[in-house]
């Protein structure tokens, strides 16, 4: 069952993507989805299986990478935390595989977007199941590789290429660190197989390696390392610019892999590997840290962005931070649980938003919108829930599981709990703010579209709209439903030891013991930014004008994203193609050329042209030179030679 | 002895003197004069070392047949005398320095000889005993036609290279060059040598 | 004198050079025959192929020991014609015979002018190559590693591009120079060992003064083959002027030779150099992955551009062999091997569209997915592989080497880590330029997807890289043993030097420079 | 003063000596080359009969013998090939041999 | 006075060199006394003569015997050069075949002359004694002299011979001051006595003088830099079947001399002479390889390439040991077959307008039009080169073998690196014929026995690797004669 699980996709994947054409478009749409939704019904089973009855198990595929000491088989490890990301994955993609036979209609590729749809499924699958590194990072890269055919899927368009370029290579960058975090943990511990991890690294805890050129504590440099993968893949801070360039995929894309599940493979991963984290305490901070920063760092800049889908990708790039400040405090299930209902109204939202997007015939700019709610109310309304839950309406998902992470962060004894808890808080009210700016100024208002675009605006069709449904009761329930489960009394039976805690880490007690104050601050920060939101765009739609022009410097800043994307381009890309260049030309071609083979040829003919003078046809030169040979080797004897 | 000291100093000069001339002559005739000199004062310089043979055979085979032969080409070719040229003299300086050098390296060996001990035993033709009778001619002929009839024989394969070399060099059967051929002469019969023709009345011959 | 073995190695080398003579006999200058000779050198590169396929299963993985030996008397005294395959070379010869018919089926059409000759090059070029792989003698060794320089120099020159004559030229004297010196030293190691016997070099001792030297030989000529930062501006230039073939044999197979001869002799015979030259191999390795991307990057010729990033990859390998330890060699085989159908499948590619279009100019493409989407996705499939994407081979040997040099040098694996950046770079951005984008060149309009012969050139490497991306144990348990064994061997020089005095690593070098 | 061997070789080398000069010193023809050769071989003789006078021992002359009639036939092929040479180019300036070079 | 009888000496050892001289006077007598054209006739009888002197001296003793006194020896390494020598002759007979009446240089001389140098080269070869040699290369250099300057009426020709002839004699002047120094200083001319007082004497200063001189002649013979002005300009001056055969034969009898000279005359002063070839040895291996790369005529590349050529047969004189001598031997061997095969595609390069012509150019897309000719022609290129698995490869592994054992590192590895920059010349014939665009076809097809040579010469060059075992053998056994 689980091998159908995860190859089901692969299966679609590959008839899709290899026989689309000759099977025509709906026989291809049938067959992915229908294969993942039989995947998904599977995933259900098995994280009632699982997660709920304790039946863990680990299914054995076949022997992959046996080199040395180094084993790293296809295994399927199938545990709750596989199990709650099986849930995740399958479900969210079932849903973004039907709601793209809609959105994706009017397509020519259709057959070819399943195929990558399945595919990046079967990737994520493959990740989350890993049962070693080597598999995980097989999995990270081959989701990676599925997001960067989908983001490039439109690939006429010069920005989705370059998108699509910048995904993957700013994803390698993490990799890069993966990479090496995978090659310590075989160095220190011999092994890359995660039972053998696990075991092995609390009686590492204070050992030191020397490691490029240093020495470092070793649980903390992979610990690190590993991280320095995550952040690629989930977008943190420095890492981030890829994700809102993304948005140049098709909407289903965006949520599927850019809010639901791929860019969480990080939160995946920082949690599967709590077992090292945790005996880190440095590592931990640092990942808090970057988490927070990145949470309040997104939001501000969502703040100001005008395209819809934008505002969202930073709106998920500011929640991936909150699930990480999560982690870093040790409350990794709280992660994972913001994780879980994350994705179910993140997949909404960005859903809904392709749903207007539909409607307003690709148009993305929120200020070529307004007064939609009219014309397509039920998009509205499902947006709405989506807002909701993200803004953590009490008693909608987000509510559960963001409430607990501010909790767990005031309640945590991480060494930066304070800043994670200040900026999370603050976070919050920016993220309530531009929610509801996204709501005002899509639905309210006047409308800004033109007429004709107007006309054509619909509601979009069932096929569409149940995804979005369904996604909205998980929206809804899905907080309720497992909150206990996942950060509640029966937490420990949950787990069942998937996620580990050192011993002195009792964040999973403390925050449901924290003071008021510290419970009512979301809620509070969600209704201030509500209502300042309401201020500026419904009661005084021309005051955010007047703000960004009397503070030009802050409004532009935010606007061009903190300038990180012409930071790196100066920092790396120019550098990188100069560098390429004079390399090229001069230490290619003049230097190593010039001195090398070109220059001895040069050097080779400029001596020919020496000795074919001395040839010069006398006879007197001739006789000459033979005399002066003699006499050179006779006046060698005499003075210098042997004798 | 020393009419032989003076007797060798003197030929010494000459011979040297000749062949310096040899080479700096303008004319390529006094050259080949100087060169007959240079051969007639070295002849006397082996005679002083009791090689009488060779001095006689150095005038005549050399003076008698090759220094003439020289000079039967110098006048054959008529050649005009060209003055030196400037490069020559800039040539000179480094030449002559290692001719110079070339020289006194082997007046040096000369003046350091010194006699490899088990040389002389070592003579596979030792020179009559001065006493004996026998003329450095005589000797030799013993010698070169038993002991050495090897080189003999190669010398005259060399010789017959060389003629043969001469003729199928420079001998060439011109058309249109009257020659007397004896043979042709005698060969001649009345049949071939004259032809009786009719002559027609009024015509002419 | 041949065990009473059937010499199957003999036949697989020497079946591609008598059909070569095959073809010599059919008459020339006719539309016919170069379509005869077409068929007879694809028939005759397959049969070879499957009975090559014989050796891999009459293979014992279990052992480290030359097998299939054949051995006859040859130059008259110690050396003699002496063949065998162990598990590093095995998969070099399956690679070569694998290769070859994919070489032919892609110079099908592309060769109109003078078919026979340049059948007749390859199939010689072919025994060439097997020859080296499975030559047990160090002479027979040098002799067949010469020897395909003439054949390439020819194919690079009388079917290869405008600066044909530069690139060929500049091919076989670097090459040349690089190998003359290790003919030197196999000279100095025949008067010290009194043999050219590889089995029994291998077993030698020789003494530690000596080994600097003939390791810096050997070094000179498989630097140069590989080829290695600084000596690598051939290979860009050869690559681009060879005809697709050319290139595919050239990144495939030759370039093989210098990892294998690294592995054959400069390890196990000279140990203590190794070590002490390990540093300089590491620098060179990094240097030249991160200078060759970075050099990739800025490519206007997709040759071109490949052929740099043939460069990077063998930086891997070299760096993967140095290493010393199970990850790292085998990672560099199978790099190595991979890289050899990755590369190869990359040139074939771009075959396919110079082909059509006459020129390789990134620039004179764009958007070639709407007219070739087959074409598309193998291109993807084998840039993917290129990069080092998990699932594809491209994968295992970087990882592997990746690996195997982290357990000895952090700093280099993590140099060499940031390579795999840059080579998605590179290899996307090329991607993007040829494949993607709005189709807007007019010549461009009418361009047609992969043919029935060029599927079937591309396919059956589509179907390696993927398959030994998934499952590479064929691979690796053919190698592991000799591996081990060539590790075990390797360790125990070293620590037999250290218990005599010896100094290891790097501080070796001021005993070098003393005199020792 | 006795006149010993050395005095014959030290005419010798100088005579060798002027023979090598006059084969690189001379621009005008051919000829005086030839007979400079003339003079080498003339100094070789002057050594071998030194030598052999010195020795007692024939050899040296018989060489000598040798050299005369090797030095003959020489002299004949030089001056066969000068004729035809001059034939050719109606010239035997040394300076104008120099149709072969590089 | 007694008339002393002496015994007729042994005469069997010198039967070759007999065979030939009286050989050589019957064709004249032949030529001379027929009014007819008998060139060719002279030809094949030149060949037949070869042949029969041939298996003389294949049918020899191989162990060392002396006649003449001491002043002629036969052994094992003699015989082996004889039979290069005769070979090459023959060769060079073959390869004027037609030609010579072609060029208009058909007559009966030819080939007598060729006889008769060939007559000096077995003596040279044979020579045990300073005056041996001295008239066995007189005997080959005063025909060589001859047959340069054979086409009498080319310019071209006639100065090649001058050149030659003054600076051979130049040369044998000098041999000849060294052999008087070396003469008197000993006190013998005979190469054994003269070891003997070397091995007890020891080298004098006189004895060192005079050994340059006589290597410096030698060199002049083998043209080996700084004595080899003359080879370019005679080289391309020559009617190609000359040139040939001055490649060929004379080369193999002067190397076989240096060697008996060096070996049988000096062993004791190995460590002055050493020097000196090591030193010339060097010196030609660059000149050959760097001077040839400016050369567009084929003929005077040729000569570069053949001062490459000796350079690389002196360095098994310089490891002066066994295995440098059969490193020689066989070099020698390799070298003559490419050369003939070589000059035989040289003589191919006829065009039915222009006559034979001699420029690199006019190669240019040969493989268009005579593929075989072009494959052979390239092949020997490549041979010359030194590429494996040719025999050309070969030749160099065995003196560099040699050299490597002797120890002379430094030798060996600037060797092999001019032969990477000779490669480039050769590649460069290879690219004209191969990679250019076709000029004129030349003359078609090849004449007969032309074919045979350059058949004969490029299977052995080409398949000399699959069996090469038989001449190693010979080789060594030969080498072994000479150094007991």
């Amino acid at each position: 069952m689980y091998s159908a699980i995860v190859f089901l996709p692969l299966i679609g994947c590959l008839i899709a993507g290899l026989f689309g054409r000759q099977i025509g478009v709906k026989a291809s749409q049938v067959i992915t989805s229908g294969l993942l939704v039989i995947s998904a019904i599977l995933s259900w089973v098995a994280f009632v299986s699982v997660a709920l009855q304790g039946n863990a198990e680990t299914v054995q595929v076949l022997s992959w990478i046996d080199s040395g000491a180094l084993e790293a088989d296809w295994r399927l490890r199938i545990d709750t935390l596989t199990a709650v990301m099986l849930v995740v994955v399958t479900s969210v993609s079932s849903l973004v595989h039907i709601y793209s036979v809609g959105y994706m209609s009017h397509d020519p590729h259709q057959p070819r977007f399943f195929a990558y749809l399945s595919l990046f499924t079967f990737a994520m699958l493959m990740l989350v199941t890993a049962d070693n590194l080597i598999q995980l990072f097989f999995g990270w890269e081959g989701v990676g590789l599925a997001s960067y055919l989908l983001i490039g899927f439109w690939y006429k368009r010069p920005s989705a290429n370059a998108a699509a370029i910048k995904a993957f290579v700013v994803n390698r960058v993490g990799d890069f660190g993966l990479l090496l975090g995978i090659s310590t943990v075989f160095l220190m511990v011999g092994s890359v197989e995660f039972d053998a991890i696990f075991a092995a690294i609390p009686d590492m805890a204070g050992d030191t390696f020397r490691f490029l050129g240093y020495d470092v504590p070793v649980v903390t440099t992979i610990a690190l390392l590993l991280f320095m993968g995550a952040m690629g893949k989930s977008a943190q801070f420095l890492l981030h610019t890829w994700l809102p360039d993304a948005m140049e995929g098709p909407t289903p894309v965006s949520a599927l892999i850019h809010a639901a599940t791929m860019v969480t493979a990080g939160v995946f991963l920082v949690c599967r590997m709590s077992p090292v984290f945790e005996y880190s305490p440095d590592a931990l901070a640092f990942v808090t840290v970057v988490g927070a920063t990145t949470a309040f760092f997104a939001a501000t800049v969502g703040l100001v962005q005008n395209d819809i889908k934008r505002v969202i990708a930073y709106s998920t790039c500011s929640q991936l931070g909150y699930m990480f400040a999560a982690a870093g405090i040790g409350a990794y299930e709280a992660a994972m649980f913001h994780l879980f209902t994350h994705a179910f109204f993140k997949a909404l939202l960005f859903l809904g938003s392709g749903s207007v997007i539909h409607a307003m015939s690709d148009e993305q700019d929120m200020r070529k919108m307004g007064g939609l709610y009219k014309l397509i109310p039920l998009t509205y309304f499902m947006m709405i829930i989506g807002t909701l839950a993200l803004t953590g309406f009490p008693f909608t998902a987000g509510y559960f599981s963001k409430d607990a992470i501010i909790e767990a962060a005031y309640a945590s004894h991480s060494s930066a709990h304070m800043y994670a808890f200040t900026l999370l808080v603050v976070a919050a009210l920016f993220t309530s703010f531009y929610s509801w700016r996204l709501i005002f100024m899509t639905f309210h208002g006047k409308s800004r579209a033109s007429n004709e675009v107007l006309s054509h605006v619909h509601e979009s069709p069932a096929v569409m709209w149940v995804p979005l449904a369904i996604l909205a009761a998980g929206a809804i329930f899905a907080g309720m439903m497992f909150s206990n489960f996942f950060v509640g009394d029966a937490y420990l039976n949950f787990w069942a030891g998937t996620i580990s805690h050192a011993s002195g880490n009792e964040v999973m007690e403390h925050f449901h013991h924290v003071p008021g104050w510290v419970v009512w601050s979301p809620f509070a920060a969600m209704v201030l930014g509500f209502a300042v939101s309401w201020y500026f765009y419904i009661r005084r739609p021309d005051l955010p004008k007047e703000l960004a022009q009397t503070h030009e410097p802050l409004y532009k800043f935010l606007l061009n994203k903190w300038y990180f994307d012409e930071l790196y381009d100066f920092i790396f890309v120019r550098p990188a193609f100069f560098l390429g260049r004079t390399l090229w030309k001069q230490g290619d071609g003049r230097i190593i050329d010039g001195m090398g083979p070109d220059g001895i040829a040069a050097r080779v003919s400029d001596i020919t042209r020496g000795v074919v003078r001395v040839q010069s046809g006398y006879l007197y030169h001739y006789a000459f030179a033979m005399l002066l040979g003699v006499a050179a080797l006779i006046t060698y004897f005499m003075f210098g030679g042997a004798l | 002895m020393i009419v032989a000291t003076i007797a060798f100093y003197l030929f010494a000069a000459v011979t040297i003197a000749a062949a310096f001339m040899v080479i700096s002559a303008r004319n390529p005739v006094h050259s080949v004069l100087f060169l007959i000199l240079a051969f007639f004062s070295s002849a006397w310089l082996f005679v002083l070392m009791g090689a009488e043979f060779v001095a006689m055979i150095l005038v005549i085979v050399y003076v008698g047949a090759v220094a003439v032969l020289f000079l039967f080409v110098v006048m054959m070719l008529d050649i005009d005398f060209k003055s030196l040229r400037s490069e020559m003299l800039n040539y000179l300086p480094l030449g002559g320095m290692i001719g110079i050098i070339l020289l006194l390296e082997l007046g040096l060996v000369a003046s350091t000889w010194v006699f490899a001990p088990d040389a002389a035993s070592l003579a596979a033709a030792p020179a009559p005993a001065a006493d004996s009778g026998v003329t450095n001619a005589e000797a030799l002929g013993r010698v070169i036609y038993t002991q050495y009839v090897y080189y003999f024989q190669a010398a005259g394969m060399i010789l017959l290279v060389a003629m043969v070399g001469a003729i199928v060099l420079t001998l060439r059967k011109r058309e249109g060059v009257k020659r007397q051929v004896i043979a042709d002469q005698v060969a001649r019969t009345p049949q071939t040598g004259v032809e009786v023709k009719k002559v027609e009345p009024g015509q002419g011959i | 004198m041949l065990d009473g073995q059937f010499p199957i190695l003999s036949l697989v080398t020497f079946l591609p050079l008598l059909g070569a003579l095959l073809i010599l006999l059919v008459p020339s200058r006719a539309e016919v025959s170069d379509q005869n000779v077409r068929w007879a050198a694809l028939w005759v590169t397959c049969g070879t192929f499957l009975v090559s396929l014989i050796i891999w299963v009459r293979f014992d993985p279990s052992t480290a020991d030359f097998q299939m030996v054949e051995q006859a008397e040859w130059l008259g005294g110690a050396v003699t014609y002496h063949m065998g395959v162990d598990g590093i070379s095995m998969l070099f010869v399956i690679l070569t015979t694998f290769l070859m018919p994919l070489c032919i089926l892609a110079s099908w059409e592309s060769i109109q002018h003078r078919v026979k000759e340049y059948m007749i090059a390859f199939l010689v070029l072919e025994t060439l190559m097997i020859g080296v792989f499975c030559a047990l003698d160090l002479v027979l060794f040098y002799l067949f590693f010469e020897a395909g320089l003439i054949p390439m120099f020819l194919i690079i020159g009388v079917w290869g591009g405008a600066r044909r004559v530069y690139a060929s030229f500049k091919f076989f004297l670097y090459t040349f120079a690089g190998s003359v010196l290790m003919l030197l030293a196999i000279m100095a190691m025949y008067w010290q060992a009194g043999t050219t016997d590889i089995p029994t070099l291998l077993a030698y001792d020789f003494p530690y003064g000596m080994q600097y030297w003939l390791w810096l030989a050997f070094f000179a000529s498989f630097a140069v083959k590989m080829p290695m930062w600084p000596v690598h501006t051939w290979l860009p230039d050869a690559h681009v002027e060879a005809p697709t073939a050319g290139s595919v044999i050239l990144a495939g197979i030759l370039l093989k030779m210098g990892g294998y001869g690294f592995l054959r002799f400069s390890l196990p015979m000279f140990p203590i150099a190794s070590d002490l030259f390990a540093p300089l191999v590491f620098t060179l390795s990094i240097i030249a992955i991160v200078y060759t991307s970075l050099v990739a990057l800025v490519q206007e010729d997709i040759k071109k551009l490949i052929a740099y990033s043939s460069v990077a990859h063998m930086g891997f390998v070299t760096m993967g062999i140095f290493a010393m330890n199970e990850q790292g060699v085998q990672g560099g085989i199978f790099q190595m091997l991979s890289h050899g159908w990755v590369s190869g499948a990359l040139f074939l590619c771009v075959g396919v569209i110079y082909d059509r279009m006459h020129t390789r100019e990134i620039a004179a493409y764009g958007g070639l997915v709407q007219r070739m989407p087959l074409y598309a996705f193998a291109f993807m499939l084998f840039t993917m592989a290129n990069v080092g994407l998990p699932g594809t081979s491209g994968f295992v040997g970087e990882f592997l080497t990746i690996v195997g040099t982290f357990q000895v040098d952090t700093r280099v694996a993590s140099v060499a880590a940031l390579g795999v950046i840059l080579a998605a770079c590179y290899a996307l951005f090329l991607y993007r330029r040829v494949i993607f984008g709005e189709l807007e060149k007019e010549t461009l309009k009418n361009i047609m997807d992969l043919n029935r012969r060029e599927v079937l050139t591309l396919a059956p490497l589509v179907v390696t890289t993927i398959f030994f991306g998934v499952y590479p144990a064929p691979i690796m348990d053919v190698t592991a043993v000799s591996v081990e064994n060539l590790i075990a061997g390797y360790e125990e020089a070293l620590e037999t030097f250290t218990a005599a005095g010896g100094t290891t690593g790097f501080t070796n070098l001021a005993g070098l420079l003393g005199g020792q | 003063m006795e006149i010993g061997l050395a005095h014959y070789l030290i005419v010798a080398a100088i005579l060798f000596t002027l023979g090598i000069f006059g084969i690189f010193l001379n621009r005008k023809n051919v000829i005086i080359i030839l007979m400079s050769i003339e003079l080498m071989l003339l100094a070789v003789n002057i050594n071998l009969v030194a030598f052999s006078t010195h020795l007692g021992d024939l050899v040296g002359q018989v060489f000598a013998l040798l050299v005369l009639t090797v030095a003959a036939g020489e002299a004949a092929i030089g001056l066969a090939i000068l004729v035809i040479y001059f034939r050719n180019r109606g010239s035997i300036a040394v300076e104008d041999i120099n149709v072969l070079k590089g | 006075m007694e008339t002393a009888l002496v015994p007729v000496p042994d005469l069997n050892p010198a039967l070759a060199e007999i065979i030939l001289a009286v050989g050589a006077l019957g064709l004249l007598m032949l030529g001379a006394y027929t009014k007819a054209s008998t060139t060719r006739l002279a030809s094949i009888g030149a060949v037949l003569l070869f042949a029969v002197a041939a298996i003389v001296v294949i049918g020899q003793p191989d162990s060392r015997v002396l006649t003449f006194g001491g002043s002629f020896v036969t052994d094992g390494f003699g015989k082996f050069m004889k039979v290069l020598v005769l070979i090459g002759s023959a060769g060079a007979i073959v390869m004027s075949y037609n030609f010579i009446r072609r060029e208009n240089m058909d007559r009966f001389e030819f080939p007598v002359l060729i006889v008769l140098a060939t007559l000096g080269m077995l003596m040279m070869v044979s020579a045990n004694d300073l005056i041996s040699l001295y008239v066995g290369l007189e005997l080959q250099s005063l025909s060589l002299y001859i047959i340069a300057a054979f086409n009498r009426d080319s310019a071209r020709s006639t100065e090649a011979g001058l050149k030659y002839f003054v600076l051979g004699a130049l040369a044998s002047g000098m041999m000849l001051y060294g052999a008087s120094l070396v003469y008197g200083f000993t006190g013998t001319t005979n190469f054994d006595l003269i070891a003997g007082i070397i091995r007890t004497e020891g080298m004098s200063l006189g004895l060192i003088f005079g050994l340059v001189f006589i290597l410096a002649a030698l060199a002049f013979k083998v043209s080996a830099v700084p004595f080899h002005m003359w080879t370019p300009d005679v080289y391309e001056g020559a009617p190609t079947p000359v040139t040939a055969f001055f490649a060929s034969a004379p080369k193999i009898a002067a190397m076989a001399l240096f060697i008996r000279v060096m070996m049988g005359a000096f062993p004791d002063a190995s460590a002055e002479w050493r020097q000196i070839v090591v030193f010339i040895s060097i010196a030609s291996m660059l000149l050959g390889a760097f001077a040839a790369i400016g050369q567009t005529n084929i003929k005077r590349l040729m000569a570069y390439s053949s001062i490459g050529h000796m350079g690389y047969a002196l360095v098994g004189l310089a490891a002066g040991t066994e295995e440098g001598v059969r490193g020689i031997i066989i070099y020698l061997t390799i070298y003559l077959v490419m050369n003939l095969g070589v000059f035989c595609c040289i003589l191919a390069m006829r065009r039915k307008e222009e006559g034979m012509v001699e420029d690199i150019a006019d190669l240019a897309g040969l493989s268009r039009h005579q593929p075989v000719l072009a494959f052979l022609f390239s092949m020997l290129m490549f041979s010359l080169a030194g590429v494996p698995p040719l025999a050309g490869f070969f030749a160099k592994y065995f003196v560099f073998l040699s050299a490597i054992e002797a120890g002379l590192y430094t030798l060996a590895v600037i060797g092999v690196l001019s032969s990477v920059v000779g490669a480039f010349y050769y590649l460069r014939v290879v690219k004209v014929i191969y990679f250019d665009e076709p000029a004129q076809p030349f003359e078609a097809p090849l004449a007969s026995e032309l074919r045979v040579v350059l058949g004969a010469s490029s299977i052995v060059t080409l398949f000399f690797f699959v069996y090469p075992a038989p001449l190693i053998a010979l080789a060594q056994a030969a080498a072994g004669a000479l150094l007991p």
